[in-house]
């Protein structure tokens, strides 16, 4: 079922720049989706466009089906079920408390002070953050804010949740942490649309990638389609994921199955041709205990 | 580093006291302290609100000490004007420099024994409620107050981006300072100009992010207020009363006490 | 520098409150008016109310050995008006009183006269005076700015020989020696404020 | 040839944390050397006390075998030879033009204005900014912005240049240039240490490692030694680089040689036991033209 669907998406900045030219793209629900390409590629001014922050000079945006119309009403209804998280979370949290933070999106929704109390509350409890609530944002570490950033989006039970470069700073434990909570939220039938330049992370964690260049959509596909394909991949300045690459390395010299491609270590390993049960061809010549040069 | 008396409040056991019985204690303070007429009272006041602050506020001792030392230049700068130029009486002190008479009469240095005595005083109910009552905490009552949202809703905004400002100020200036921008007086005042200007630009560009965010979040002119209940107990009543008599007592019986 | 906690007697401190409400109840009308009008300026109110406060908690070392500071006010004015900057000093002062120990509660009242409404409404006047008879627009913005600065710091002083006059000479007298400490030193820095804003005025029209 | 050195140190910020604990290093000139740890565990706080910009509570920093003075003559001395560049580059670039902001040490060490110009220029020859001298700086991407932050303390000459998350929100291509950039400013003798929290990163690039753990070293050496025991990396809640996870995974199925720890894709096939040269002992009851089974 489409939710997010853009046709023949064309904006351009006041400066005359063009940011987005040519998209269509379907969202479908529930999907984890990675949008992947450098810095200035287009991705966050997509973002702007899906959410009806920036409207397009060409083509249009559906939202079930219906294009986005842009008076204020319609706006605050596809901003409510499209939530944005932007790339840093200071830009992003500005009220004093995290309680207040959280809060701020269902109070402009006209909740009542008792719905936005369970609301908060809950949402707090489910991203980990309920013994924070009293505390000012200055007081967080880089992964807490960016819960917070989140909690915030989340707390408006939006269908679709948008997150820009969502690792970014974050260390490795702190990257799991981020990758688990959306996986779980997704497990909730929540669509979650990212964008990276990390191939890897797409390629291990999304059900469908746009590749993006230079403003344009370049490939789509399931991750082993999207980011297996050099030619676009060399276009877009990036390299393959390190597990395909391995593997298709493997591949071509002969060791590797045709196995679906390896999404972890252990996926990687058991592609391997297992020697212990491999055929050998014996020459004519061989004698008994012989050792034999494969 | 610029310490933010608030970021102290924030860890104080007395954060979760009620907010309004610690306003009244530091109005009436203020009130009391700004309104006497001997040194005497001030300085009771003052130290009782210093001992509430460290001993009950949990503050660091070394760190109010610092802090207090601060208002002190002002005081005595403008005491010493009072001192010399107010009011008249018996001379006690004249001399000249470079041919400016200065002189020192009864009345003129009462009060300034008393101007230094009352601000001392004031300062010490104002930290009080820095040290134990963080900004967060204000902005519930200043709603009670029934003050325009508007007001509130600025001074909300206002609070989360000094934090923001104050951080990217600080590095700003350790930058600098690593690459020698403090040297001297002259590059000083050049790395302290280019240190505004990046920031006023940081800042502005920050304000159209912060109108994304909150339009993106459906902003529709409500903030949520911070609302948090902090009981009153009856033991507590009963001491701020007490220490209210005591005060006024001191107040009356001290109130022609004077210096010379 | 403002004038600290407990340092006004009364009916003082009452006074500069009685002058100063009204003032800050106009703007308030005023800031309502302008975001109902325009709710992106609220946003870029509060990021400038959250730089006036920074740049006044950065102390400049030795420059004048005082604790001076800029104030920001006279940029205020030429952005937003007097009246709304008369608002945000209001909430700048609220905060270096509670954050910093700098300025007061009794004595808001007084600072908010001096560096929320006399600073703006000079800075706004030359500005406006300055543009009207179409002169060079920074340096106009360059007056503007010192002056407003520095108005604030004379305000002080007259603030502070009004409660305390001196003997010989009456207020003018005690005002030469308030003067003398708290505005004469200002001058520098008054002039600097001037120039930075200049700089941050041609970054504006630059964008 | 040590250039810095760290004795027993120790610094506890105001609020009573403990940031620095017992840390001794030793930075050899010409060296690369990466400080790998989480987010909070020390690593930026160091940097600031081996340039002098805090001052230990205990210990001490020795500077060509001298331990630091801080006097502001001393100071000067030792923040001109140990530059830092930080995680953000807004945060550094603060003068009107990048010119201007590349001049700005310069200056302040007192260059002549022509000294000043040549120096600038070469450097921004060097960087590949040339192009950009007289733009501000806001209108550059993130890749330029570090670069020109990094051209700002280069300006100064220093021995050693410490790099705080050099590659942090830069896309796959600005990671590759900005690094090759530091290998050939290594390659002209220059000392170069980074912080990150990306073992892949210390793994590939550095000739020394310090992995940093709540406040204090727990362990260093050359990055296959540092980054290949895993009670270590459990401790600073890291993962093995990679490629040497794979490699290990490989080994203990038999399936690669004991060859040195890999560094790149091709190292890693070619630790690979070639099966075509693979010796097969043949059990006595085979038969010619049999298969075998290994």
């Amino acid at each position: 079922m489409s939710i997010l669907e853009t046709k023949n998406l064309k904006y351009t900045y006041p400066d005359g720049t063009t940011a987005i030219n040519n998209v269509d793209i379907e969202i479908n629900k529930g999907k984890k989706i990675a949008f992947v390409g450098r810095n200035g590629s287009g991705k966050s001014t997509l973002f702007l466009l899906l959410n009806g922050t920036l409207e397009p000079d060409e083509g249009e945006i559906l939202y079930h089906n219906e294009p986005i119309k842009y008076d204020s009403k319609s706006l605050r209804e596809i901003r409510k079920n499209v939530g944005i998280v932007f790339q840093n979370p200071d830009d992003q949290i500005f009220a004093p408390t995290i309680y207040q933070d959280v809060g701020f999106g269902p109070t402009n929704l006209g909740y009542s002070k008792d719905e936005v109390d369970e609301v908060v509350n809950n949402t707090l409890e489910y991203m980990g953050l309920k013994h924070l609530k009293d505390k000012p944002p200055h007081h967080l570490s880089g992964g807490q804010k960016k819960r917070v950033a989140i909690a915030g989006v989340v707390a408006m039970d939006p269908e679709v949740v948008i997150l820009d470069e969502p690792l970014s700073n974050l260390d490795p434990v702190g990257a799991d942490e981020l990758l688990d909570l959306l996986n779980e939220y997704n497990h909730f039938g929540k669509t979650i649309i990212i964008s990276t330049h990390n191939v890897d992370l797409a390629y291990q964690w999304a059900d469908y990638v746009y590749l993006m260049s230079n403003s344009e959509v370049i490939n789509e596909g399931t991750p082993d389609d999207a980011l297996s394909d050099s030619n676009a991949l060399k276009k877009a300045a990036l390299t393959q994921p390190t597990y395909l690459e391995i593997y298709h390395e493997l591949m071509i010299r002969g060791l590797a199955h045709n196995h679906r491609a390896p999404k972890d270590i252990p996926e990687l390993v058991d592609t391997l041709k297992p020697l212990d049960l491999m055929w050998v061809n014996v020459p004519p010549e061989t004698k008994v205990g012989d050792y034999l040069n494969l | 580093m610029t310490t933010l008396l608030d970021d102290y409040a924030l860890i104080s056991p007395l954060r979760y006291r009620n907010n309004w019985l610690k306003l009244i204690i530091v109005a009436f303070g203020l009130l009391v302290g700004v309104s006497s007429t001997s040194p005497v009272t001030p300085l009771f006041i003052a130290l009782s609100m210093s001992i509430a602050t460290v001993f009950l506020g949990k503050t660091p001792l070394k760190l109010y000490l610092k802090i207090l030392t601060a208002p002190l230049g002002f005081a005595f700068a403008g005491a010493v004007v009072i001192f010399f130029f107010f009011g008249s009486g018996s001379e006690i002190l004249s001399f000249n420099i470079f041919g400016y008479p200065f002189i020192a009469n009864s009345e003129g240095v009462n009060m300034a024994a008393l101007v230094v005595s009352r601000t001392f005083s004031g300062m010490c109910c104002l930290f009080f409620l820095a040290f134990t009552t963080p900004m967060v905490e204000l902005f519930a009552v200043l709603k009670k107050t029934r003050l325009p949202e508007s007001f509130i809703e600025l001074s909300m905004l206002i609070y989360r981006y000094i934090f923001v400002f104050l951080d990217v100020a600080m590095s700003i200036k350790y930058a600098q300072t690593i690459r020698l921008g403090y040297k001297d007086v002259k590059s000083s005042i050049y790395s302290f100009s280019m240190l505004v200007s990046t920031l006023f630009l940081r800042s502005w560009e920050q304000g159209e992010k912060l109108y994304l965010a909150m339009d993106s979040r459906c902003y529709n002119g409500r903030m949520m207020m911070f609302d948090a209940k902090r009981p009153v107990e009856l033991s507590e009543i009963i001491t701020a009363s007490l220490y209210f008599i005591f005060i006024l007592t001191v107040f009356y019986f001290t109130k022609n006490i004077s210096v010379v | 520098m403002h004038i600290m906690e407990g340092f006004l007697p009364s009916p003082w401190w009452q006074l500069w409150f009685a002058i100063s409400i009204p003032v800050i109840m106009f703007g308030i009308y005023k800031l309502n008016k302008m975001v109902e009008h325009k709710r992106e300026i609220l946003p870029l109110l509060a990021v400038a109310g959250a730089f006036i406060f920074v740049l006044s908690s950065l102390k400049l070392p030795s420059v004048t050995g005082s604790c001076s500071h800029p104030t920001g006010t006279g940029l205020g004015a030429i952005l937003f008006g007097p009246a709304v900057t008369a608002v945000l000093s209001t909430i700048v002062l609220l905060y270096q009183a509670i954050f910093l120990a700098h300025g007061g509660l009794t004595t808001l009242g007084a600072n908010v006269f001096a560096m929320g409404i006399i600073g703006p409404l000079v800075g706004y006047a030359i500005y406006k005076a300055g543009m009207k008879f179409n002169f060079n627009a920074y340096a106009v913005v360059f007056l503007a700015a010192t002056f407003a600065d520095w108005a604030t710091y004379v305000a002080t002083a007259s603030q502070l020989s009004l409660a305390f006059p001196a003997e010989a000479g009456g207020i003018l007298g005690s005002f030469k020696a308030f003067a003398g400490i708290f505005a004469v030193t200002q001058v520098p820095l008054a002039i600097m404020e001037g120039a930075v804003t200049t700089l941050i005025f041609k970054y504006i029209v630059q964008l």
